[in-house]
């Protein structure tokens, strides 16, 4: 009964969206404000990558809030899943488990350093290709985890993504604030734009996708820690 | 098969499917009792106006918002062969699927709580809090 | 475009309606996951194919690896299974 | 010096005494004595100057006129005797601190009301008033219950019609100004004028107790401390009377809207009919008081509902002499509260013994009270009757005579139970007349009432000078006679000396042809029909007095207004009750509701928008 | 070198958000102390720029990036979003003072709970300052995100629950709104609001408002408005003490801000207001009237927060100046007096499991101060005379009477007697019943007294001289409602006047 009430809500809310996107018509340009920035990206700032240069500079305000968002999000499950830090060795079932495979084990050995150097270029060249801070913090994310997943000793050192995390963070927000000190805007580039398609160019937007790199990297990597780390018995209660 | 048909089927395809993902996705999280699976059907809500975003982004034969140095030919001035796709929904869908990570790491992290707490994952089960 | 394009997207929006379909009534929650990161692999090649690289890279590495990783976590951490 | 000052002075020095009871007790009560001497010395020395506050863009006005100066006297003289009597009265209690800080702020808030010349500053002070009582009435803790909460309501109900009243004036008049409002109120529409005046009459009549909102009074009344109840039934229900009473006359004498008029005099009739009936057949005599006093507002309404000359004025005088008879009844109270530490009649008797200065002062209030021709109490029923019969509410006399009628009962039972009667020598034991600082204060008002009964002209005069703002100009008086309607006139000096004289003369033969037969009895002391007495029975010959009589009219008691509220409260909680189940503690049913609200708004969405 | 930029109100918190942990590493201490110095700063942010803004009468256009307004993101700091962004400054400072004692914590769970009040502040002023409506659901992600963990924070209690649900109906804010961008952006090729704003008429009517309605839902969820508000009852009591008050004077205020700024500013649908008017009554009765069925006192207080919402709504959705005046005073007192209450009230029932109405009982007695605030509180939010409450439904009250909506008067009304009798059955209870002896009361520390005694202050002083913060409230109205001075001040150049 429940559901159909819900099926027979959704199909009315179905309707009248697709009354509407229908009317919108699909594949043609009603470009207004992203006119600027395809004229701007390669003009101005010699970025090739106009998603590049929208999401680090146009749009870079955006890009604080999210990498906001991840540090949050880490915070967060690290808020919510909250362990002492002396029954941090005894570990859940699952990472007491037997290591895996031996092949499995070389493998990833091998694996590994290929992923991070995947990482870092996508990175790296965040305002030239397609891919960016974000995309290539996550691919680092994932050979962390697959060691993680491969060795169940393996652990992350907290501090060092502590410090890289705190690091790229103020990098990031540090080059905001520096542009201020220097007399202009927020995230305003005061670097020497290079020339486009050169790996140095773009000014800042290069050094603030690769913190971003760093910090989502970072981020991710404290999360899949923290969530596979997880011990299994009951909680200790606090009140307030 | 003419321009303008392929540009109808198009527009069924990504729209429909992107609105179809939005219900689907809906109804799932209303009408699923496993909190894992609610959360699914979030992700799957979330795709779906990912999906409907960078599609109206889209212009025919329109070319990714990259210069290439093809186009470039290693001058200042930039040469359009082709229109590009507008950048801007790119970068704000770039935006909303990173959110989105974080809504779900979060809403996970909270379900093993849950779970811990209460000993199930069903939703009906986990009412201490009401009226 | 090519009609061949024309026919993956067609191809493709089915899919995925029938996956999202699947991953709300399968019972087993891995498999749900499963075809639920599959999802967005069709998702990121349909971002690829409107011109949107940088999406579909952030949707595969994302959606296909991330999320499922932390899903499957999630997982192992409470049941498997739907009740 | 502006008006606005004294009572910014009085709240200040209010929270000085709360600060100097912090530091020691008798430094509190210095302050305290202070405030009681200096508000009435210098209220009746300064000369009224009128000042303009603006807050908000609404500008605050401040000023006396003669109408609400005839108030603050009694406010005034009655809140500085009731400070007197609270010194030694609270002595032994606690938190004297913020029991004199509150009773200052209602103080404060009264003269506030007085003083405001503008609807808003009246509300405010108001409130203060307000708030203040509450606290005082629930000052005595866990004994209190839920008078407070029953009284808080009462009066947030009766503010906010103000409120809304105050609002709506605003909009129909333009601005605040009380003396404006009365101005354009003739050119209201009549629905307006309807909905004003019902919501300030509702707003008035809370705190002056009328019938179907009286239902806090005996509770407040009588659980706070006796020396603000002085104030709190003498003084403070006044307030609703002060503005009933501008209301009133103002509105509907001469805004031709007698029906208005009607409905006041005759919800006070009904008053005051009910209200005696309940005072007849209680138990505590702080009950019995609280009753009574719900009763004589009655009348004072009926004279300002008349709403002629005669009846208005008649109204003013019960008014004050009200305060000043319930105040000296209260203290009254309060001073066989502090000796004996009892206000049942079960418990209490005899008490002309060991305190003879309570009973008289007991007994002057009590004649005031009834209506009795040496004292002053005999003058303003005399012209209410008068302007009832001239004005042909030939209906409402009868009420208004049932109900003084049946007032006897309960002075009577007042004095007897208390004062005479049966006698327990363990009772009275410890009992002492009251100290001399409570003596003073019971004692000076009962002389004003005696000299009052002969030389009404005292009152009168102020009384009269206070008409002219009601519209009522050049009101004839007299210094101690009465003319009527008839041509007739009854001076009160022969009058009042014949009458004592038979009184007296009647007391001296009863006691002569008595003398031998009267013998002192105890409570156990009575013949019966060879059941053996047990010590439960109490067989007080006070208590339970008019059980007779109330089998008679039970029917009428039955229907109690409390229950229809308590109806009506229990119905609202029920109906909300029914509403938490909304919220039904499940997530997915609240994202239900969202994708139901968004379903709602896409179907409406062509008509809304 | 600038010293006060609205840019600073995001950036810093920030940056030393980021920078925490490394503090932590320095000495334990930094972590309490630095980010009381951050919210000293933002106060001090507050001070600089709002006289500016007050001497100039223009706001304040911050661009990022370096690009004028409808390329790159603006904040504007005008008379109306740089008041609600300093009420939430200062709430942020006075929530760190109370919490810097409130429990001892570990030094990773105060580290967490710093950072994510932090970032809750941050988020929330960035939602009132932000020019951009994609920018703005970012930040309010960024509110949503910090929220849910603030609520669970406690492990003893069901804050996971609260969080879990806060998360599903938050998941469904953030797809309506950014469904309602997506619809916005593929007809005006626009995020600035203010470009939005001047070229709305552009829209087709059935995209426009379905755009308006996808925006309304998400704002409203946000905005705790009344069939979108199941999750806020139980954030709010599941939530630390501090916490409820974030919740109240931070997020809340963030929220109304998003759907005032979209029927004021984005969009220019007149039944916009009617709709807020409707849904403001029917939030107002509902939720005081389930408040007066409470049992347990935090679940209480949310619902008249709730409530108090539904006023705000009230108020704004009246639409005159002197209602949207009204608003403002309303918005600045509920943020005081509803935190004054939480900070009080959760040290009333500081011990008890359930933290039912009835664990406080007599506590008058024991906790004279926190009882002896709470019972201010508690007068002043039911508006008596002389505290700021007062002035608030007064000006309320006449606004509604200037537009003839007597009902409505009656209506509030009221509402106002049921909120008498469920904060005074409380107050009764406090100090004339008697002490159960099961709770063992907990004294608050000097900081927590301070915060509670500095709030009570400020209550007190508006209601004796409300003129003091008046005017605000009239730059505020008037800077809220010149809808073209707005536009015109975020793009100089493009504006030619409004259609």
């Amino acid at each position: 009964m429940k559901k159909i009430i819900i099926i027979l809500l959704l199909a009315v809310i179905g309707y009248f969206l697709a009354d509407i996107f229908f009317e919108i018509p699909f594949g043609e340009d009603s470009m207004v404000v992203s006119k600027e920035y395809l004229d701007k990206s390669p003009n101005d700032l010699h970025v090739a990558n106009t998603v590049t240069s929208i999401v680090v500079n146009f749009r870079g305000f955006d890009t604080l809030g999210e990498v906001t968002v991840l540090f949050l999000a880490s915070t967060a499950i690290g808020s919510i899943l909250f362990r002492r830090r002396k029954v941090h060795t005894k570990l859940n079932p699952q990472r007491n488990a037997p290591h895996a495979s031996r092949i499995v084990q070389i493998s990833a050995k091998i694996l590994f350093p290929l992923i991070v150097l995947l990482g870092a270029y996508v990175f790296i060249h965040g305002h030239l290709t397609p891919g960016g801070g974000f995309q290539g913090g996550v691919i680092i994310a994932t050979g962390y985890l697959l060691l993680l997943v491969t060795y169940r000793k393996f652990s992350v050192s907290h501090s060092s993504l502590t410090w890289i995390e705190a690091i790229a963070g103020v990098t990031f927000a540090g080059i905001g604030v520096l542009g201020l000190i220097l007399g202009k805007d927020f995230l305003e580039n005061f670097l020497p734009v290079g020339t486009i398609n050169n790996l140095f160019s773009g000014g800042i937007i290069g050094i603030i996708y690769v913190a971003v790199g760093f910090k989502v990297a970072s981020e991710l990597t404290g999360i899949l820690d923290t969530m596979l780390s997880i011990k299994v018995d009951s909680e200790e209660n606090e009140q307030n | 098969m003419s321009e303008e048909l392929m540009q109808q089927i198009l527009s069924i395809s990504f729209y429909g499917a992107s609105l179809a993902l939005i219900l689907i996705g809906v109804y799932g999280v209303l009408t699923k009792k496993n909190l894992i699976k609610i959360l699914l059907s979030l992700t799957i809500v979330d795709s779906g106006v990912n999906l409907l975003f960078v599609s109206l982004g889209y212009i025919m034969n329109g070319t990714a918002p990259i210069f290439s140095p093809a186009i470039m030919d290693g001058k200042i001035e930039v040469l359009k062969t082709a229109p590009m796709v507008d950048p801007v929904p790119q970068a704000l869908v770039l935006t909303a699927i990173v959110i989105g990570l974080g809504v779900t790491a979060v809403g996970l992290a909270l379900v093993i709580r849950l779970f811990r707490h209460h000993n199930t994952t069903n939703i009906d089960e986990i009412r201490n809090l009401k009226w | 475009m090519s009609v061949l394009t024309v026919l993956i997207v067609v191809l493709g929006a089915i899919f995925l309606v029938v996956g999202a379909w699947y991953v709300l009534t399968r019972k087993d929650l891995l498999v749900a996951t499963i075809a639920s990161s599959i999802i967005s692999l069709i998702l990121s090649v349909f971002f690829l194919i409107l011109q949107a690289p940088d999406v579909a890279l952030t949707e595969a590495t994302v959606g296909v690896a991330l999320t499922t990783i932390i899903f499957v976590v999630t997982i192992r951490n409470t049941k498997r299974m739907e009740e | 010096m502006s008006n606005l000052v004294i009572i910014l002075a009085i709240f200040g020095w209010a929270i000085l005494t709360y600060l100097a009871f912090k530091i020691n007790k008798t430094l509190g009560n210095v302050f305290v004595g202070v405030l009681a001497l200096a508000l009435p010395a210098y209220f009746f020395t300064y000369t009224p100057s009128d000042y303009t506050v603006s807050v908000m863009g609404m500008s605050l006005q401040f000023g006396f006129t003669s109408f609400a100066s005839l108030f603050a006297m009694l406010v005034v003289v009655l809140s500085s005797f009731a400070l007197l009597y609270s010194i030694p009265y609270m002595n032994k209690k606690d938190r004297l601190g913020w029991f004199y800080m509150n009773f200052m702020f209602s103080v404060g808030g009264m003269m506030g009301i007085l003083m405001s010349k503008d609807l808003v500053s009246l509300f405010i002070f108001w409130e203060i008033m307000t708030w203040s009582s509450y606290l005082i009435v629930i000052y005595q803790g866990k004994k209190v219950n839920k008078v407070g909460l029953k009284y808080m309501i009462f009066s947030a109900i009766g503010a906010y019609a103000m409120l809304m009243a105050i609002v709506l004036i605003n909009k129909w008049s333009g601005n605040v100004n009380i003396e404006q409002f009365f101005a354009s109120f003739p050119n209201y529409s009549s629905a307006a004028k309807l909905l004003s005046s019902l919501l300030l009459l509702t707003g008035f009549g809370v705190k002056s107790a009328l019938m179907p909102l009286h239902v806090w009074a005996p509770g407040a009344y009588t659980k706070s401390p006796m020396s603000y109840t002085a104030v709190f039934s003498g003084a403070l229900s006044k307030m609703g009377i002060y503005g009933m009473a501008l209301v009133a006359v103002n509105l509907y004498v001469h805004s031709n809207m007698p029906i208005m008029g009607e409905v006041i005099a005759w919800a006070g009739a009904i008053t005051a009919v009910l209200a005696t009936f309940w005072a007849i057949f209680q138990n505590d005599i702080r009950k019995l008081l609280a009753y009574s006093s719900i009763g004589q507002l009655g009348y004072i309404a009926v004279g300002l509902g008349i709403g002629t000359e005669l009846s208005v004025f008649a109204g003013l005088y019960l008014a004050i002499l009200h305060g000043l008879f319930k105040g000296v009844l209260w203290m009254v109270v309060g001073a066989i509260e502090h000796r004996t530490g009892k206000t049942d009649f079960r418990d209490i008797s005899g008490l002309i013994k060991k305190m003879p200065f309570t009973f008289f002062v007991a007994l002057v209030a009590i004649i005031a009270l009834a209506g009795m021709p040496p004292l002053s109490g005999f003058v303003g029923k005399w012209m209410l009757y008068e302007s009832m019969i001239t004005s042909n509410h030939f209906i409402m006399v009868l009420f208004i005579f049932l109900s003084s009628t049946a007032a006897f009962l309960y002075c009577f039972h007042f004095l007897y139970g208390l004062f005479l009667g049966q006698q327990e020598d363990e009772f009275l034991k410890d009992v002492k007349e009251v100290p001399v600082l409570m003596m003073i204060p019971m004692g000076l008002i009962s002389l004003s009432l005696i000299a009052f009964g002969t030389f009404p002209g005292l009152i009168f005069k102020p009384i009269a000078q206070a008409m002219s703002t009601l519209g009522f100009e050049n009101v004839t008086w007299r210094m101690s006679s009465l003319t009527n309607a008839w041509g007739n006139s009854m001076f009160l000096k022969p009058a009042n000396f014949m009458f004592m004289a038979v009184f007296v003369f009647f007391l001296i033969i009863i006691t002569v042809v008595n003398h031998k037969k009267t013998k002192k009895v105890g409570t156990k002391d009575i013949a019966n029909g060879g059941e053996p007495i047990r010590d439960e029975d109490n067989l007080h010959y006070s208590v339970d007095i008019y059980r007779p009589f109330y089998r008679v009219i039970s029917p009428i008691m039955k229907y109690k207004v409390e229950t229809f509220y308590k109806r009506i409260s229990k119905g609202i909680e029920e109906f909300f009750q029914f509403f938490r189940r909304i919220y039904s503690g499940n997530g997915q049913t609240y994202a239900l509701y969202v994708v139901i609200f968004l379903t709602a708004l896409l179907i409406l969405s062509s008509t809304i928008f | 070198m600038v010293v006060a930029n609205p840019i600073l109100y995001v950036a810093l918190p920030l940056l030393v958000a980021f920078l925490l942990p490394l503090f932590g590493k320095i000495h334990k201490e930094l972590i309490r102390v630095v980010p009381g110095l951050l919210f000293m700063f933002l106060i001090f942010n507050t001070v600089v720029l709002f006289s500016e803004v007050t001497s100039t009468g223009k706001p304040i256009i911050t661009q990022i990036a370096g690009w004028a307004p409808p390329i790159g993101i603006n904040l504007v700091f005008s008379a109306f979003s740089g008041f609600i962004a300093g009420i939430i400054s200062i709430m942020g400072l006075l929530v760190w003072v109370y919490s810097y004692k409130f429990k001892k914590v570990e030094f990773d769970n105060s580290l967490k709970y710093f950072v994510l009040i932090m970032l809750v502040t941050a988020g929330s002023i960035g939602v009132v300052l932000t020019g951009d409506i994609f920018n703005l659901f970012v930040f309010l992600e960024i509110v949503a995100l910090s929220s849910y963990p603030l609520v669970a924070f406690y492990r003893g209690r069901d804050g996971a629950e609260a969080s879990f649900k806060y998360l599903i109906v938050g998941a469904f804010a953030s797809i309506a709104i950014l469904l309602g961008i997506v619809l916005i952006y593929s007809q005006l090729g626009t995020l600035n609001m203010a470009e939005i704003s001047l070229r709305i008429g552009e829209m087709p009517e059935k995209i426009k408002i379905t755009a308006f309605i996808l925006l309304f839902l998400g704002f409203g969820i946000e905005a705790e408005m009344f069939p979108l508000n199941g999750w806020a009852p139980d954030a709010y009591s599941q939530a630390p003490g501090p916490v409820g008050a974030v919740f109240a004077s931070m997020t809340a205020k963030a929220g109304i801000y998003t759907i005032i700024r979209l029927v004021f500013t984005l969009f220019d649908i007149d039944a916009g207001y009617q709709l807020l008017l409707g849904m403001g009554i029917i939030t107002l009765v509902v939720s005081e009237g389930i408040a007066l069925r409470q049992e347990k006192l935090k679940r209480m207080l949310a619902f008249s927060s709730l409530g108090q919402m539904g006023l705000l709504m009230i108020a704004f959705g009246i639409n005159t100046k002197a209602a949207v005046v009204a608003g403002m005073f309303i918005l600045f007192n509920h943020a005081v007096i509803k935190s004054l209450l939480f900070f009080s009230g959760s040290y009333l029932v500081y011990n008890s499991e359930n933290k039912n109405i009835k664990d406080l009982f007599g506590f008058g007695k024991k906790l004279p101060l926190t009882a002896f605030l709470f019972g201010l509180g508690a007068f002043a939010i039911v508006g008596l005379p002389p505290l700021s409450g007062f002035w608030a439904k007064l000006s309320l009250l006449m606004a509604s009477a200037d537009s003839n909506l007597i009902a409505l008067i009656a209506l509030i009304l009221i509402v106002s007697v049921v909120e008498i009798v469920y904060y005074f059955r409380v107050v009764n209870g406090l100090y004339f019943k008697k002490y159960t002896g099961e709770f063992e009361p907990h004294k608050p520390s000097w900081n927590a007294s301070l915060v509670m005694l500095i709030l009570a202050a400020v209550i007190v002083t508006v209601g004796l001289y409300p003129d003091l913060i008046y005017n605000y409230f009239v730059n505020a109205a008037d800077a809220l409602m010149d809808k073209a001075n707005y536009i015109q001040n975020v793009l100089p150049s493009n504006f030619v006047g409004l259609n």
